[in-house]
C-alpha cells in the first residue's frame, strides 16, 4: 500500500501547520519540550481531534477514509507501549503484531530481527528499558503499516541497537513506507526537517 | 473479524492464565457468602430466608470486583491506543471484552451461586434456576459493568467510582433474578422474571460496547 | 468383633470415611506423582547436560 | 537439627530414607487405629456415630497442626532467607488444606445426625472455614506472583499474619457458647473422655501425625528437584 | 517525625482531594444496603432482622472496595522506590497509610453505618453502638486490609486477590462488630464483643505496618 | 555531608565490578541494553539485594550506615518519577521534596530555576514527557543530597535543557555532591566513565 498523507493540524498550541508526506519520506519533528509534537502524533492517529484543519490520507488510487486508512495503514508508537508487565515478550509481541495484522511467522522474523529471541520467554516486566523498545519496534517491522508515528523512539537505545533501528527505517522508506517521527536527538537516517517550535508561541 | 478472534483469545487468555484466574473470583464468591452469616447472624431460619437473595448479592459484588481492571490497565499502560488503531472497531473490542468476562467469571461464579445458596440453606429444588439465572444475570452485569468501568477511566478513585456507576445498573437484574427465585419458591410464576432478565442481559450486551467504545473514545482524547 | 453396621447412621458414617480415604489418597498420589515428576526433570536434564559437556559422544 | 537438616543435600540424604520410614509407621498406626475405630462400643448418647470422632478429630487437628508448621517454616524463610524454609512451607499448605477440609466435611456429616443441620455458623466451624480460606489464600499468593523469591516471601508474610486464626480456633469454643463440644483432651484438669475412646484417637491423631510428616518429606523433596531442574533449564537455555 | 506528617497529610489530601473522595464510598454503601432488600425481598420483618448485620457486611465491602488503591497506585508509577529512600522507615509509612485510610473511609462510612441500619428497619436505640463498632472496627479493617493490598502487590490480579486474602482476616472484626450489636439488641451484655473488636483493631495498627512494610520492600526488590 | 562511596556489587549480570565515587565526582555508567545499568542503581539505592558484594557509604565523620546514608543521602531518578497524574505539578513537587527533606521555599526556587512556574497549576498528567522530566529534577535541586543516582535523566529533555540541566549538575559536584549516571548519549559535563559491558558477558 502506497499512502499519501496530506496534514493540516491545527491546535491552541500551534497554528496554520500545514505538512505533507509522501511515500518513502521522512519527517524529523523537533520543537522545545512542550511544543506539541505528541500532541501531533496522536492527532494524525485520530485519538485526539484538532482544533481547526483535518487530517486527510490518500492511496494510490485517490482518497481514503481516514478510519480505514488509520486501522490499517497506521502505526503509532508513543511513550507509552502497550505491553502487560506480567506476560512473557512473546505472547505480548504475538498479540500486538498479530492486531495490527501481521502473522505469527512475520512476528517470528521480525523477533530475530531485533535480537529478542532470547528475551522470549521473559516476562516483560523483567525486560530494560532498551530490550522492553526493541520489543515496541519489533511490531512496526513485523506487521506492514505504511506510516510509521513514532515519539522518540531512540532514546534508550544502545549505539549497536540505534544502527540497527536506522537500518529498519531506511529499508521501511524504501518499501513506500512513511515516518513522523518526534525527536530531541537527529535519527540515523535522512529526513526532512520541521520545527514545530516555530509555529507556536513562548516554550513552555 | 479477525481482529475480534485475537482479542477475545487474548483477553481469555489474559484471564484464564497462570495464577488462577476464575478460582480467585470463586473463592471471593465464597468468601463473601461466608461473612453474611457472620454479620447477619446464624439462625438457620433467618438464613436460609435470605440465603438466594444473598447469592445473588454475593454474584453482583464479585462481578464488580472484577471488572474494575476491564479497561484501566489497558488505558494506562498505553494498550488502548493500539487497540483504537486495531482492524476492528472500539465497538468490537468493547464487546470482545465484555463476552470474556462473562465467560471467564460468569459462568464460574454461575457455577457457584447454587452452592454458596445451598450452604446458606437454600432448599435443593431450587438449584437449576439459581444456576440459570446466575448465568443469564451474569451476561448483564459483565455488560452493564464495563460500562461503569470505561466511563471511570481516568478518574482518581477507580474502584469506587465504579461501584457508584455501576450498582444501579446492577439493580434489575438483581431485582429480576432473586425475584425469580423468589417466585419459584413461592409457587407463582417464575418465566416473567427469567425472560426480563433475559431481555436485560441482551439488550445490555447489544447496547453495552457502544457506551464502551465511547467512553474509551473520550478517555482517550 | 468388629461393628462395621452403624444402622441408621450409615449415611453419614460411610461418606465421611469415604471422603476421607479420598482426600488422603489423593494428597499421596499428589505428593508422590510430583516427587516423581521433578525427580525425572532433573535425571533427564542433568543427561541433557553431560551430553552436551562430552561433546566425543554422539 | 535444624542446621544439620537446612543444607539442602543432608536434608535429601536424610528424608530419602526417613520419608518411607515414617509413611510405613503412619499406615501401621492407622491400620490399628481402624481396627479400633470399628471395634470401640457405640457411645450411649451419639450411637455409632461416635466412630466419625476418630477422623474428624485427628483431622481438626492437623489443620491446625500444618499450619503451625507452616507459620514456622515461614518465619524461617523471613528471617533466614533459606530456600529450603520457603520450600518446607509450600510443602504445608496442600496439605494442611486437605485436612482442613476434611475437617469441615466431617465435622459437617457428624453435625447433620447429632445436631440435625450439617452447617452452623458459630464460631468454631466459621474460623476452620477461614483457615481452609487462608490455606487458599497462601496458595493463590504463591501462584499468582511469578518471582518465585518474591512469591515465598508475601506468602510467608500472609501465613504468619493468619496465625492468629489458631487461637482463635482453639479458644472460639470457650469464648461463644456454640453447639460445638469444648475441648475434652487438651485441657486444664486431664481428659475427660473415656478411655476407650482415648485409645483409638491417639492411634489415628498419630497416624495422621506421620502421615502428613512422611508427605511432607516427599513433597520438599520433590520441590528440591523441582528448583534443581529449573537451574539446569536456565544453564541448558544460556 | 517530620516525614510522617508530611505523608499523612498527602495521603489525607489524596482521599479528600477532588473527585469525591468518601463521598463516593458512602454512596457504595449506601448503593450496597439498597441491593440488599432487592436481593432479599423487602418483607420488613425479615429486613429488619438482618439490618445491623447487613451494615456491617456493606462496612466490609465498602472497605475492600478501597483498598486496592492503597499501594498499587505507589507501586506503579515509582512513588514507592521513593517512599523507600524517605527519612522515615517503611513502616511508618504503611501505619501513615493505614491512619489515613481509617479517616478518610472508616469515620465516614461510621457515620452512615447507623443511617443504613435504621433506614432498613433496625432499631433506633442500636444507633449509638453501631457507629460505635463501625468506628472501632474500620481501624481493624483499615490495617488488615492494607496487609491484603500491599501482599498482592506486583501479582497478576490485584482485586480479586486482595478480596482473597483479606476477607478471611475481616472475618473476626465482622463477628465481633455483628455479635456485639446482635448481644446488645438481644439484651445481653456485649462489653466483651466491643472489647475483642476493640483489640483486635489495635492489634491490626500494631502489627500491620510491619507486615505491610514487609511486603512492599519484597514487591520492590 | 559529604559522602565517599565504595562500591562492590556482584550479579549474575556482572560480576566483581568495583567502583568507588568521592565528592565532587560524576560517573556516567555506560553498557549495552541489558547490562545491569538500572539494576545496578536500584542496587546502590538499596531496592534490590545484590547477589553477591556489599556497598558502602562513608560520610565526613567516617562509616556510615547504609540505611541513614540512603534515608538522608540519596536521590534516585529511574524511568518512573513517582508523581500521580491526577494531582497537579506544584502539588506533586511540593510532597516530593518535603519527602526527600527540602522545605517549601526550596522548592519554590527549584521550580523556577527549571522554569516549572507556568506549569505548577497543570496536571501531571498533561505534562509533556519533557516537563514531566523538569519536574522530577526539581526535586534532586530543592531538597540537598549527596549522592544522585539518574536513570537516563536527559533522554526526554530538549536542547536547551540539557544546557539548564548540565549547569546544574556541575553546580551539585561543585558543592561536593556525587553523580552517578546511567546514559547512551554523552553527559554535558565531565564524567568518570564506567562501562558494564566490559565486566559481563554477551549483551542481551
Ligand atoms: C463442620 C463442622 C465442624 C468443625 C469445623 C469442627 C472443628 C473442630 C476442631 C478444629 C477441633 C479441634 C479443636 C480443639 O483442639 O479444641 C474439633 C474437635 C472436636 N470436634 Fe469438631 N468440628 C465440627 C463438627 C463437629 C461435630 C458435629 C461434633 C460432634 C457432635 C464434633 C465433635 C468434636 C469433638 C468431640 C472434638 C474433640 C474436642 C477435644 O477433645 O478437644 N465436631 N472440631
Ligand atoms: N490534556 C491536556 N490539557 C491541557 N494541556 C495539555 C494536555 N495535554 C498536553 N497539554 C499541553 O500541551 C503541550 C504540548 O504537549 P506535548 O506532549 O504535545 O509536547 P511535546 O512536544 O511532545 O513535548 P516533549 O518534547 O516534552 O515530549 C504541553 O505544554 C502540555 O502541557
Ligand atoms: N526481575 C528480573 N528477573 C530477571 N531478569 C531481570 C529482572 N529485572 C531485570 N532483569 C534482566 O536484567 C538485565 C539488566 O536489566 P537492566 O534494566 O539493569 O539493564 P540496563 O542496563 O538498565 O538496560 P537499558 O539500557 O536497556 O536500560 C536485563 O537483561 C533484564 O532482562
Ligand atoms: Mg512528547
Ligand atoms: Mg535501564
Amino acid at each position: 500500500m502506497q499512502n499519501l498523507a496530506i496534514i493540516r493540524g491545527e491546535r491552541l498550541l500551534f497554528q496554520g501547520l500545514d505538512l505533507s508526506v509522501s511515500a518513502g519520506e521522512a519527517v524529523a519533528l523537533t520543537g522545545a519540550n512542550g511544543s506539541g509534537k505528541t500532541s501531533l502524533l496522536r492527532a494524525l492517529a485520530g485519538l485526539i481531534r484538532p482544533h481547526a484543519g483535518d487530517v486527510r490520507f490518500e492511496g494510490p488510487q485517490g482518497k481514503l477514509e481516514p478510519e480505514d486508512a488509520r486501522s490499517q495503514g497506521v502505526h503509532l508508537l508513543g511513550h507509552q507501549d502497550g505491553f502487560k508487565a506480567t506476560r512473557t515478550a512473546w505472547e505480548e509481541l504475538l498479540f500486538q503484531v498479530q492486531w495490527t495484522g501481521g502473522t505469527e511467522a512475520s512476528a517470528r522474523q521480525a523477533s530475530a530481527r531485533l535480537d529478542l529471541d532470547r528475551l522470549a520467554g521473559l516476562e516483560v516486566r523483567k525486560l530494560s528499558a532498551g530490550q522492553r523498545r526493541r520489543l515496541a519496534l519489533a511490531r512496526l517491522v513485523a506487521s506492514p503499516r505504511s506510516l510509521w508515528l513514532l515519539d522518540e523512539p531512540m532514546a534508550p537505545l544502545d549505539t549497536a541497537r540505534r544502527a540497527v533501528f536506522g537500518d529498519l527505517m531506511a529499508q521501511h522508506l524504501a518499501g513506500g513506507g512513511m515516518i513522523i517521527a518526534a525527536v530531541h536527538d537527529p535519527l540515523p537516517i535522512a529526513a526532512r526537517a520541521c520545527d514545530l517550535s516555530s509555529a507556536m508561541g513562548p516554550s513552555l | 473479524m479477525n481482529g475480534f478472534w485475537v482479542m477475545l483469545r487474548r483477553e481469555m487468555a489474559m484471564a484464564w492464565g497462570r495464577g488462577g484466574g476464575p478460582l480467585l473470583a470463586l473463592t471471593f464468591f465464597v468468601a463473601t457468602a461466608t461473612l453474611l452469616p457472620l454479620a447477619v447472624g446464624a439462625s438457620p431460619a433467618r438464613l436460609a430466608a435470605v440465603a438466594p437473595g444473598s447469592a445473588w448479592l454475593a454474584l453482583a459484588l464479585a462481578s464488580l470486583l472484577s471488572l474494575e481492571r476491564l479497561f484501566e490497565r489497558d488505558y494506562e499502560d498505553g494498550t488502548l491506543d493500539l487497540l483504537a488503531l486495531g482492524p476492528v472497531p472500539l465497538e468490537a473490542v468493547a464487546f470482545a471484552k465484555g463476552l470474556a468476562q462473562w465467560l471467564t467469571n460468569g459462568a464460574p461464579l454461575a457455577l457457584a451461586a447454587p452452592v454458596v445458596a445451598v450452604a446458606l440453606g437454600a432448599e435443593l429444588r431450587l438449584v437449576p434456576l439459581i444456576f440459570l439465572s446466575a448465568l443469564i444475570g451474569g451476561l448483564g452485569l459483565a455488560f452493564t459493568g464495563g460500562i461503569g468501568a470505561a466511563l471511570s477511566l481516568g478518574s482518581k478513585r477507580g474502584g469506587v467510582l465504579i461501584a457508584v456507576l455501576v450498582l444501579p445498573l446492577f439493580a434489575p437484574p438483581v431485582i429480576f433474578g432473586a425475584g425469580a427465585i423468589e417466585a419459584f419458591a413461592g409457587g407463582l410464576d417464575w418465566h416473567p422474571a427469567l425472560g426480563l432478565l433475559a431481555a436485560y442481559g441482551l439488550a445490555a450486551a447489544a447496547l453495552g460496547p457502544f457506551a464502551m467504545a465511547a467512553a474509551c473514545r473520550n478517555a482517550l482524547s | 468383633m468388629l461393628d462395621l453396621d452403624p444402622g441408621k447412621y450409615g449415611a453419614f458414617l460411610w461418606p465421611a470415611f469415604a471422603i476421607s480415604v479420598l482426600v488422603i489418597g489423593w494428597m499421596v498420589v499428589d505428593s508422590l506423582s510430583r516427587a516423581r515428576h521433578w525427580r525425572k526433570e532433573v535425571e533427564r536434564l542433568e543427561a541433557l547436560r553431560s551430553e552436551a559437556k562430552d561433546p566425543s559422544r554422539p | 537439627m535444624f542446621q544439620a537438616l537446612a543444607n539442602p543435600q543432608r536434608f535429601m540424604d536424610f528424608s530419602r530414607w526417613a520419608a518411607p520410614l515414617v509413611g510405613i509407621i503412619a499406615v501401621i498406626l492407622i491400620a490399628m487405629g481402624l481396627w479400633l475405630t470399628f471395634s470401640v462400643p457405640e457411645d450411649y448418647q451419639q450411637g455409632d456415630t461416635v466412630r466419625i470422632m476418630f477422623i474428624h478429630v485427628p483431622a481438626a487437628y492437623m489443620a491446625m497442626f500444618c499450619y503451625a508448621c507452616l507459620g514456622g517454616a515461614s518465619f524461617m524463610g523471613l528471617v533466614f532467607r533459606h530456600s529450603l524454609a520457603d520450600a518446607a512451607g509450600r510443602a504445608c499448605a496442600p496439605l494442611g488444606a486437605g485436612f482442613t477440609f476434611l475437617a469441615l466435611v466431617t465435622g459437617s456429616l457428624w453435625g447433620r445426625p447429632m445436631w440435625g443441620t450439617w452447617w452452623v455458623w458459630d464460631a468454631r466451624m466459621t474460623s476452620v472455614l477461614v483457615l481452609l480460606l487462608l490455606y487458599i489464600g497462601y496458595m493463590a499468593l504463591q501462584a499468582a506472583i511469578d518471582d518465585e523469591v518474591k512469591a515465598a516471601r508475601a506468602a510467608s508474610i500472609l501465613a504468619l499474619v493468619g496465625l492468629i486464626n489458631l487461637p482463635i480456633i482453639k479458644f472460639s469454643v470457650d469464648w461463644w457458647n456454640t453447639l460445638h463440644q469444648p475441648a475434652s483432651i487438651f485441657r486444664a484438669g486431664g481428659p475427660t473422655m473415656p478411655a476407650a475412646y482415648l485409645w483409638p484417637l491417639a492411634l489415628m491423631a498419630f497416624g495422621y501425625m506421620a502421615l502428613f510428616g512422611s508427605l511432607w518429606m516427599v513433597r520438599v523433596r520433590s520441590e528440591v528437584w523441582r528448583k534443581r531442574a529449573n537451574g539446569l533449564a536456565l544453564q541448558a537455555a544460556g
